[in-house]
């Protein structure tokens, strides 16, 4: 994510002025490089502000925390908070809620994955496909999926299936326009060269514009799995005997708030995880394209 | 085999609520066998005369025959090579120039022994196996020629496929296109805007004028084969090579008066 | 329990054996736990029904959909809120008292407010249609007044219990452990369920039909109940543990609920409710409950007592 | 939205192929054309098609309304909602809750841009700046704003602020990442040329790199959108008097179906109004940038 | 006014752990006022170089000097042109061009006298208010070409700005910077891959070797002032079209042995 060359970018426009004025001149351009729009810098230093980033955060929460300047019913101390995610998965069985958010996201994100990128392909791909159907999708796309939690219960009633649905209302309507968005954007050339090579309609969709859109399409699909948590937690507040959604709510009802960070953390590290296998498994599917971030 | 003749294609863009008037008119042939280019200024409607023949773009008026039979749609007696590259990515340089026989459904073996024989004749056997963005751009548009030729079409068209390359790569890929050509005999119609190259490569030059699309003047180079490049340096190329230009200069005043 | 839900979607109302199937309802409330010591210990089985607990979200007319629905056979939940889902046309009866709010529900002020007159032209925050709104409206009113007297802030009751602890609002409606905290943090509980005894009661509602066709059933809930209470009162230790599983609470927020709960076997509730000749003192409480929702403005129709109310599964002891 | 040419797709094969034969190779090609990916079609057709899809939606709503087949309670007859629609406006003043929940919207999506827009352009401009806080902005994205509730309700009351901050929440993270998108595409060229111009870092950054990025934030700003709405009705399901959102919770917890549709059907329109104005103010303030949709 | 002088020029790009030395130990001098064109195969550094005496990229070792003075960064007075369209698209033709004297500060009015000269000059008046988007790409280039021009830069750096120009335009275009060029009197880098454009607008061509980056041998143009097309099927052009060719194909022998 982060590009770095191997050389720090402050030795290397030192490097440029030769002679005795180095040290001033070596002073005002490693500032004016760091100011320099688009310009890299060392790994070790891109390592070190990601983990500042983070230590900064901790640090702010200790001090607001530990210093007393919120109350601890509101907002636990890090050690209480960490003391707390050891004892939810050591004791309390926290893994199941775990597992029984991710299925619930796994299930939800397949069957939305599953329509909305053949639609959103077709959408792309053919222009009667694109006007029947796009200006519907566009709409839907903001009726909130929370608006129907009350039709979800009378639908699909109070199990599972209720909540894999408000999931999937939250994930398919954009992930279909954004999949629709990456088959528009494949060359046209790609696809005249397949008929001048003898390829039917059907081989032209199944053996170019498919493929073509695959690495998009899985991109794509590490952007909406974000969505997919938000619309989680919204489905478990209704109803859900498990869940890290259930946890977090039910644990606010009592006013334990340690529960609820480690809740939130736990879902922050699980977005994190996914993230990094969408682009693992991008590296792996299409070794082909590279730079991609 | 395929003489490739436009007869009175008149083509009309509607874009935008504002109709291009892309050919006008334009009417021409190239002889079963032979190398045909076509140049002109930027806008002159050289691809899209070349779309129409390939039938990716029906005329509004008139026809283009191959063979003597109607175009109506693309097909893969006419094979094609653009400017930018369209090799598959996903797909390794075997695969790409296995792409037509595997969609007709020739049998893997027999389409693997064709494609090792072109691409050895072709000097990449080494890369058989390597993807696109592993090849530098000369070796792309090589591919992308090997591709074309390994299914077997009547007619070649290539939209300034070397338009990309650099003067090196460019000639050395000039130089494999023309060994090609002179193995096998293809119609082809090939579009540049490198009046040395157009004249290196063709029997019949087209020249055409922009701002409606027509066929200015057709220029038979009657230079002998097979040449090389130190043809380039002839009198009688610096002459054919003048009067295209001297064609396109006026084509190109006209226009602006 | 996800599984278990699972396989009863489809709307049997027979279960695997001759046992019909009874899918109840709850919220993670400690009062809903006794369900699980049942389950659990097979005392609904034994009695003749095959009672499912199944955690339906805090919002207690979300249930009265799943019921509506023909996801439910019924739910437990406060005497107001079914009568509130009744007015919906939803044909729900309310065959058993299972339990009363004894202080786990109040009203909490702050800003030196120390009587439930004191509210007067304060802001509450109140979540609308709940029955900590009904419970605010009760104290009102036995205090010559009425919502009208306060500015009312739709707040969830967890929400409205922080935001007072964090001063974000002079008054709140809420519940349990948020009384318990406001009070730490320097409010005063103007008035709860401990002063109101048996107008906050839980119960269990099943759909009229469903009880009528399957009353041996209803009967064999109501049996497993008591058993479950039984239960609860010799082996609390066991039974808190049942309930802390099946709730996903932890046992320490059980036992602290706990005390301000009263639960009620059948013997307790036939007094409350009475018969159909010798109507209880719940019958009161229901007029009162079904006047409230329609003057609010949420129904047309007030509910009467007796359309709520049905003893008669009770037995005569 | 729709490309279209003036004329017929079909016609326009149809014209290539001469002589007697026409009508079953017209016949042939037509269908052909129309299974062809990438083929324009006219724009009559299109918006035949769109209204088509519309009008097949409300006449299976009204099939299984009507028809009975499903309780008038959980989907109540398309007349039915449309008077509600009517009685709401026109007596209920759901004009008013509309207003409320659109400025709450406004607001918290001018407050979130107005962060979210410098951040990722900074981001996306700046290594340093991108590895600093990227990553943490990558996590915050999966947290879900719902967690955050309670925290936003001790921490800015049960105002107008939590409501928008709930708002910001869900908005301000993924809005920011594809703000950093954005920027980390602007061409390196463009820059380049004004240091060769004379340009400051400081100019290059207000006068370069800003101008390039605005087409594109305006674009992700109208997706962006779409969210928005979705936290609205999160927002005003904990706690609110007025707003679209709140009308349809509570009218869900009174099992009032007609209300609940009505609601999300003015969301939808809302959304297609936002979306098309957003547009029109692209085509607008970037009159130079053609061919964008 | 300046001198481009590259002294023991190395250059090491450090790409995905692997590090690819661009330019190795290059020295070469253009002289004030002179035409240099940089000629070579892909990838032998040519925009490296150019890049290291924009101060663009900073050299691994060595250094780049213009008119003696070490480059340490980006300057305004080495105006740079690329072969990409590089205008910037939310501005019209007239502000582009003004756009290196408004960073500077200078006041509109003058902005503005010398934008309509230099405009009128080059042809471009009619199109002052027009957005690059409106414009052709020779048009485009020209626009370029005046912006760098208007900033009175000391040096030119000029990387393939015809690249992508059809025949016509470009040789349109190579006229123009002649005719600038012999007005104004700038040193200038120049980067091509077509030998024909660096013969016939060079003083001096030099020559580079791929792999690593080397400078092969500087070739001094000997061709009189002001040149015109005829010039390129004069025999003394063949005659250094023939010698680059060949140091080029050497190259690329040797490279790939
Ligand atoms: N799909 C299209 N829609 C509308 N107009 C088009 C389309 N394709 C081409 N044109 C217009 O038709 C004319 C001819 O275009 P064409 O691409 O055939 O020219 P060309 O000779 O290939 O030019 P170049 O040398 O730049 O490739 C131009 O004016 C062009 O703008
Ligand atoms: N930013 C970079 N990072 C890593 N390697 C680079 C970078 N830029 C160029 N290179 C490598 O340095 C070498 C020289 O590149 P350069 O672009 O200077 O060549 P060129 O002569 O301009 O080629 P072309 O004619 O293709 O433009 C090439 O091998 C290229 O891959
Ligand atoms: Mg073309
Ligand atoms: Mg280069």
């Amino acid at each position: 994510m982060v590009e770095t060359h191997a050389r720090d970018a402050a030795d290397r426009t030192a490097a440029t002025a030769p002679g005795p004025q180095l040290p001033l001149r070596a002073r005002r351009s490693r500032l004016s490089t760091a100011m320099r729009p688009k310009e890299p810098i060392s790994r070790p230093l891109a390592l070190a502000l990601t983990s500042g980033c983070f230590l900064l955060v901790l640090a702010l929460w200790s001090i607001v925390s530990y210093g007393e300047l919120v109350d601890d019913l509101f907002l636990p101390t890090p050690s209480a908070t960490a003391d707390r995610l050891y004892q939810l998965f050591a004791n309390e069985g926290f893994a199941g809620d775990v597992w029984s958010s991710t299925r619930r996201i796994l299930i939800a994100f397949a069957l939305s994955a599953v329509v909305a990128v053949p639609l959103g392909i077709a959408i792309g791909s053919f222009r009667a496909v694109q006007a029947f159907i796009e200006p519907l999708v566009a709409a839907v796309r903001f009726m909130p999926a929370t608006a129907f939690i009350p039709l979800f219960i009378i639908w699909f009633g109070i199990d599972e299936t209720e909540k894999v649905a408000v999931i999937c209302m939250g994930v398919f309507f954009p992930l279909t326009l954004l999949v629709a968005d990456v088959s528009a954007n494949v060359q046209k050339n790609l696809l005249s060269i397949a008929y001048t090579l003898g390829a039917s309609n059907r081989q032209v969709f199944t053996r170019v514009l498919l493929p073509a859109c695959w690495p998009g399409v899985i991109d794509n699909l590490r952007i909406a799995m974000g969505w997919a948590w938000t619309y989680l937690i919204v489905a478990e507040l209704v109803s859900a005997e498990t869940g890290i959604g259930h946890s977090i709510l039910n644990a606010g009802r009592y006013m334990d708030s340690e529960t609820v960070i480690a809740g939130i953390l736990t879902i922050g590290a699980l977005g994190l995880v996914s993230d990094a296998l969408f682009r693992l498994l991008h590296r792996r599917l299409f070794p082909y394209a590279k730079g991609r971030r | 085999m395929g003489a490739i003749q436009i007869d009175r294609v008149t083509k009309v863009y509607n874009a935008d609520r504002r109709d291009v008037l892309a050919l006008d008119d334009v009417s021409l042939t190239i002889p079963d066998g032979e190398f045909g280019c076509i140049v002109g200024g930027s806008g002159c409607g050289k691809s899209t005369l070349l779309n129409v023949i390939a039938g990716l773009e029906p005329p509004t008026e008139g026809a283009a025959l191959v063979g003597g039979r109607p175009v109506t749609g693309p097909g893969p007696d006419r094979g094609m090579v653009f400017q930018s590259y369209t090799l598959y990515p996903w797909l390794r340089v075997r695969e790409n120039v296995e792409f037509g026989p595997s969609l007709a459904g020739t049998p893997a073996k027999e389409r693997h022994g064709q494609s090792d024989e072109l691409l050895a004749q072709m000097g990449l056997s080494e890369f058989a196996d390597a993807y696109p963005s592993e090849l530098s751009g000369g070796m792309q548009q090589r591919v992308a020629i090997v591709r074309a030729i390994a299914n077997d079409p009547d007619v070649l068209l290539m939209d300034e496929p070397f338009g990309a390359l650099d003067a090196l790569t460019r000639s050395g890929a000039q130089r494999f296109l023309t060994n090609l050509w002179e193995q096998r005999r293809r119609t082809i119609a090939f579009v540049t805007h490198d009046i040395d190259e157009a004249v290196f490569l063709a029997d019949r030059v087209y020249v055409m004028s922009p701002r409606p699309g027509r066929l200015r003047k057709e220029v038979v180079i009657d230079l002998p084969r097979s040449r090389d490049p130190e043809v380039l340096t002839t009198p009688e190329f610096a002459d054919y090579k003048r009067e295209i230009l001297e064609l396109i200069h006026e084509t190109a005043a006209e226009t602006r008066a | 329990a996800c599984g278990s839900s699972g396989e009863s979607s489809g709307g049997a109302s027979t279960a695997s054996g001759d046992k019909p199937v009874l899918r109840l309802g709850i919220s993670s409330y400690t009062g809903y736990g006794p369900y699980f010591i049942g389950k659990e210990k097979g005392f609904f089985e034994e009695a003749g029904v095959d009672l499912r607990p199944t955690v339906v979200g805090d919002d207690a007319l979300q249930r009265g959909v799943a019921v509506r629905a023909g996801k439910l056979e019924g739910f437990a939940t406060t005497l107001d809120t079914v009568i509130n889902t009744i007015a919906k046309g939803v044909p729900v009866v309310n065959v058993m008292v299972t339990d009363a709010s004894d202080g786990a529900d109040g009203v909490v002020g702050g800003d030196g407010m120390s009587t439930v007159a004191d509210l007067r032209g304060r802001e509450v925050a109140v979540q609308e249609g709940t029955t900590t709104q009904f419970l605010l409206a009760y104290a009102l009113q036995r205090n010559g007044m009425s919502l009208d007297d306060i500015t009312a802030r739709n707040l969830d009751p967890s929400a409205a219990g922080s935001a007072f602890v964090a001063g974000r609002v002079p008054a709140a409606a809420t519940w349990q452990p948020w009384l318990d905290q406001a009070a730490e943090s320097g409010g005063t509980v103007l008035a709860s369920t401990k002063d109101y005894p048996d107008v906050i009661v839980d119960t269990i509602a099943l759909g009229r039909e469903w009880a009528e066709d399957n009353p041996d059933a209803v009967r064999a809930a109501i049996a497993g109940w008591d058993r479950s209470i039984e239960f609860l009162r010799s082996n609390p230790k066991e039974a808190i543990e049942i309930m802390s599983r099946g709730l996903d609470t932890r046992a320490s927020d059980i036992e602290d609920q706990l005390e301000s709960i009263k639960f009620y076997t059948s013997a307790e509730a036939r007094r409350l409710m009475g018969t159909a000749d010798a109507p209880g003192p719940l019958y009161a409480v229901a007029d009162e409950a079904g006047r409230f929702w329609s003057e609010i403005g949420d129904v047309s129709t007030a509910v009467k007592a007796t359309d709520a109310l049905d003893p008669q599964y009770l037995g005569n002891g």
